[in-house]
């Protein structure tokens, strides 16, 4: 809608279509260049760079403690696992390991994110197809935990809840009381969900045997999380590389061999399930103790030093999220970079989108779950 | 008064016209960032903002009155925002969500980002907060809504 | 005795001709009139059952439980500027919207509304062939369709129209086999099947019990035919940003979403008239247009209900379910109405 | 076998290898026929005086990371494009930011920034201070200007 293009002559009567950055399914502000051939999609160009906020770059000027509300809103719907994400690696290279009770903290909150999420994306994935209930449905969910994230932090979305070596706050009783009562009540209503698209026999047909995606081909382009999953692919960077305290909570990875859009779909849902399991654990086995290191006192924060280089991935999300610090043994961070999982799994886009018609273009970008906020950073 | 030689008649349709236009306020389905998903929070069940009649989020900007600038607004984005701007029909309204948009927020020392959106459009209501909870944006457009309704009396 | 026909003999001091012209013009107000209201009515009793269905609240902050919402809607769409893009073909641009809500007047002008008790007959126009004007006037909607997506220089509007032929082409064909169906069954019975009123006369038992395929299949196609989900793809909002009427804007647009809402309610009364005995119940007298309203107000609702839960079908699968499911199931019916008719004299 | 020049650990225990450019692709040919297939991330440190390119490779199978790193004084450093696909994405953001050149690439355009924008950001000599605004053409393509023109 917002771009004017020219028409140029292809020759064999092909049309350039210009989809973003306003689009309804775009999801923020994915711009694609689309060559049509009638309703057959014959290329994809996405451009992106619409939200390239500079994250990289502040953080070079920011202390340690600082650059974690630039995490924060990256992945802006699933803030706490982009907190992990960074605390992973900062606490390596700073020497600041988080005592234990803070690590199950952090599994809690991370999960609970998660199923945030993938709440957020299944019900833009709905809007994108057309069903405009369910939407409301997972917004009502959704709700519940930003309530449990404002008894904890003080604010609904954009957290910044954990700090290095440690939480902002303490769970209390109420706190673990109300997690308790989201997970016990959640299950049922995500079945609710659930039913509601996969009854469906037009969902289904929008989405069996489109975009399959061939697992190679997800490793070639670096694709990672639910996506890889569902092409077959066990990888979870929760059991492969286990942080925080995730090797003592039994679950399991969601796979699926079907490798299309309705397999990244139950993927995605059958993850929510998992998570709740993990809580269901946590909360359980959360131990007593403190809930900072004291080494990383509020007064001394702006005062550590890091050096060396740490690399450290967790599973976002989206996929498999790394932060890469390099310290040059001042308080700033030298160099900050990202490996934001949205980012490869979209520049999957022009091969799953080929020769496909406009509809499954907005339900393959659907299933990729884009943020932009991971993406352009 | 506005209307100096208008009489009694033409008061009262202005002021007909803008209760009408104060509470049938289309927002444009428009998110930039962040914000934008608290810009979804406001239409879904919680605070359903359909009840103050802009149920009717309008992909298009022909047809939409309100335009929601929800999120950081990046240089590469703004002449963007600008066309969607024009594009929209008179009589439109510009809300100012989060503090990324109001003035760059934490993102404004760096290269990208437009140190707020008012540089590029004109502004009704700031609604400040990272991101603003759904309740204040629609104490935003309440605040809006009430803008329109005084029109003729400024 | 019609509407118009009373009309014309209340102005007979006139002379002839006067008296017919001032009869239709009085006719078109009214018609006006009535269609601006029942669509408020629908469209705000939409509002409030997605809202319910949603498990949100929906419009109260407008008058009493919202109930003006709609007319601040509509000031708010005639105060608004039209514009008019750079790039258009002036004339089908204006046009379009203009003819999509001629349509949609004139067809709602050929529905027999039964009786009310003190107003006598609410048929508008009565005809021996007022079968064929139904779908001549139909058939004047898409055409407006198709002119705003082409005429507004706009890919999405041009794709939308495209998708919004492919469509009308896949589903016209079994609506009027089905309904060549119902003509069948009802010329056993009456000398006049073509005219609607005597093809609602004959449904001692509603034509949707023998003629329970052509219902479905007449069903489908009227929402097919207003462009409702799973059928919009014509403007699929999550693809095509508005479809054909992505460039429309001020009260040329609202002309669109009036035409989107009362091509439903148009719908459901065919349906309901063709199938379900229209004005016909018990105890009915002189109290028919009520049952019409309610026959078509649950057909109305089945509508919004498919419309809330279900996706926007591709294409290509509607082309498909038009042509090689919709078309035999009605060639089918067709001789499942034969058989009937002929076979058992029902 | 390929020269490395050295073999260190990293503070989270990752092999890293430190190898020069011109071996660079023979490494990683080598590395992905060992079955490191997934090449996870491409990074580039300004270290002022040289400009730094690390390369973390991961087999999927073996579960197994190795850092790669190589260093270049003229900007230039091969491209993995033929070997990975998504060399291609992020070779594209570091010649973006960075201003690494990514020799045998096969679209080195800019990522998120115009073709035109001044500078690579993440350079330590960027200047901050000097403001760049961009603008849209009638063909939807961006260019910058230092000068904030109309629209601003």
């Amino acid at each position: 809608m917002t771009e004017i293009t020219k028409s140029k002559d292809f020759g064999n009567g092909w049309v350039e279509l210009n989809i973003g950055p306003q689009h309804p399914s775009t999801h923020g502000v994915l711009r694609l260049k689309v060559k049509l051939d009638g309703e057959i999609i014959r290329e994809v160009e996405p451009v992106i760079g619409y939200l390239h906020r500079n994250a990289e770059k502040i953080c070079e000027l920011d202390y340690y403690c600082d650059s974690l509300i630039y995490f924060d809103r990256m992945d802006y719907v699933g803030a706490m696992n982009m907190e992990v994400g960074y605390l992973e690696a900062a606490e390596k290279l700073l020497g600041i390991p988080p005592p234990e009770r803070v690590q199950w903290i952090r599994v809690i909150m991370a999960e609970l994110s998660r199923i945030a999420a993938h709440l957020v994306w299944a019900g833009a994935f709905g809007l994108d197809l057309g069903m405009l209930t369910p939407f409301f449905y997972c917004f009502i969910e959704r709700e519940k935990i930003l309530r449990i994230f404002t008894e904890t932090c003080g604010t609904r979305q954009e957290t910044n809840y954990m700090s290095i070596g440690g939480v902002y706050q303490d769970f209390n009783d109420k706190i673990v009381y109300d997690i308790e009562e989201f997970i016990e009540q959640f299950p049922k209503k995500l079945g609710v969900i659930f039913d509601a698209y996969v009854k469906n026999d037009i969902f289904i047909s929008r989405n069996k045997g489109i975009g399959i995606l061939e697992p190679e081909v997800a490793i070639d382009y670096g694709v990672t999380g639910p996506m890889l999953r569902a092409s077959g692919i066990d990888y979870d960077v929760r059991k492969a590389e286990p942080y925080l305290v995730y090797d003592k909570v039994n679950f399991d990875i969601p796979v699926s061999y079907k490798k299309d859009n309705l397999a990244r779909f139950l993927v995605r849902f059958e993850e929510m399930r998992q998570s709740i399991k993990i809580i269901q654990q946590a909360i359980k086995k959360i131990p007593d103790g403190p809930y900072f290191n004291p080494k990383a006192k509020k007064s001394l924060m702006i005062r550590l030093r890091g050096e060396g280089e740490t690399y450290a991935r967790t599973e976002s999300p989206k996929g498999e999220f790394g932060v890469y610090l390099v310290g040059d043994g001042g308080v700033k961070p030298y160099r900050v970079r990202v490996r934001s999982p949205s980012f490869k799994n979209l520049s999957i886009l022009p091969v799953l989108a080929k020769d496909v018609m406009i509809a499954d273009l907005v339900a393959i970008s659907g299933t990729i779950d884009l943020v932009f906020g991971e993406v352009d950073r | 008064m506005k209307t100096g030689d208008g009489g009694v008649l033409t008061t009262t349709l202005e002021k007909a016209m803008e209760w009408g236009r104060s509470n049938s306020l289309w927002p444009l389905t428009f998110g930039l960032a962040c914000c934008a998903i608290e810009m979804m929070a406001i239409q879904a069940s919680d605070l359903d903002i359909s009840r103050f009649g802009s149920e009717i989020f309008r992909n298009s900007p022909r047809q939409s009155d309100l335009m929601i600038v929800a999120g950081t607004v990046t240089k590469k984005m703004a002449p963007r925002v600008r066309r969607l701007y024009d594009e929209m029909p008179y009589p439109k309204y510009v809300i100012a969500m989060g503090v990324c948009v109001i003035q760059g927020g934490p993102y404004n020392q760096g290269y990208s980002v437009v140190l707020g959106v008012d540089k590029v459009v004109p502004v009704d209501v700031y609604v400040p907060g990272c991101p603003p909870t759904p309740e204040a944006l629609t104490y935003g457009i309440m605040l809006l809504q009430k803008k329109i309704r005084n029109e003729t009396e400024r | 005795m019609s509407i118009l026909l009373r009309l014309q003999s209340l102005f007979s001091i006139f002379g002839h001709y006067l008296s017919f012209i001032l009869a239709y013009l009085f006719e078109t107000i009214f018609m006006i009139v009535f269609v601006m209201v029942s669509l408020i009515a629908v469209i705000y009793l939409f509002r409030k059952y997605m809202a319910r269905v949603q498990l949100r609240i929906g419009p109260n902050r407008v008058g009493k439980f919202g109930l003006l919402q709609l007319i601040a809607d509509s000031l708010k769409l005639v105060g608004k500027e039209s514009v008019l893009p750079r790039g258009r073909d002036d004339m089908p641009f204006r046009m379009a919207p203009i003819i999509i809500f001629l349509g949609l007047i004139m067809s709602f002008a050929i529905i027999p509304y039964g009786s009310l008790y003190w107003a006598g007959s609410l048929t508008i126009t009565d005809s021996d062939v007022s079968v064929l004007l139904l779908f001549a006037a139909l058939a004047i909607m898409p055409i407006g369709e198709l002119l705003a997506g082409i005429s507004s220089k706009n890919k999405y509007a041009v794709v939308g129209a495209l998708r919004g032929v492919a469509k009308d082409i896949s589903f016209e064909i079994p609506m009027m086999i089905s309904v060549l169906a119902l003509v069948m069954m009802a010329s056993a019975r009456t000398s006049t099947p073509l005219n609607l009123i005597s093809l609602v006369s004959v449904q001692f038992i509603p034509y949707g019990i023998p003629q329970i395929i052509g219902l479905g299949v007449f069903f489908i196609a009227m929402v097919a035919r207003a462009s409702y989900s799973p059928f919009d793809m014509g403007e699929s909002d999550s693809e095509l940003v508005a479809g054909h009427s992505t460039e429309y804007s001020g009260m040329r647009f609202g002309m669109f979403y009036m035409g989107m809402f009362g091509s439903i309610f148009l719908g459901s009364m065919i349906v309901s008239i063709l199938y379900l005995g229209a004005y016909n119940g018990p105890f009915s007298g002189d109290l028919g247009f009520i049952y019409l309203l309610i026959k078509s107000g649950i057909l109305v609702i089945l509508a919004f209900t498919i419309w809330l839960s279900v996706p926007r079908i591709r294409i290509d699968k509607f082309v498909n379910l038009g042509w090689k499911y919709l078309l035999p199931a009605s060639v089918i019916n067709l001789v499942i109405a034969g058989i009937l008719t002929l076979g058992l004299g029902i | 076998m390929v020269e490395i020049l050295e073999e260190s650990k990293g503070k989270d225990g990752r092999r890293i290898l430190k190898v020069a450019k011109e071996n660079l692709i023979a490494l990683m040919a080598n590395l992905k026929d060992q079955g490191f297939d997934h090449l996870s991330l491409i990074t580039g440190v300004d270290r002022k005086d040289r400009l730094e390119v690390v390369y973390h490779v991961h087999s999927m199978k073996k579960n197994e990371y190795i850092v790669v790193k190589t260093e270049t004084l003229d900007e230039r450093v091969p491209s993995l494009t033929s070997l990975y696909s998504s060399a291609n994405w992020d070779e594209r953001e570091q010649y973006d930011l960075m201003g690494i050149i990514f020799e045998g690439h096969p679209n080195l355009k800019r990522m998120f920034l115009p073709e035109n924008w001044a500078g690579h950001p993440l350079r330590k000599n960027y200047d901050l201070q000097k403001v760049q605004y961009i603008n849209m053409d009638e063909n939807g393509e961006d260019y910058a200007t230092f000068d904030s023109g109309d629209g601003w």
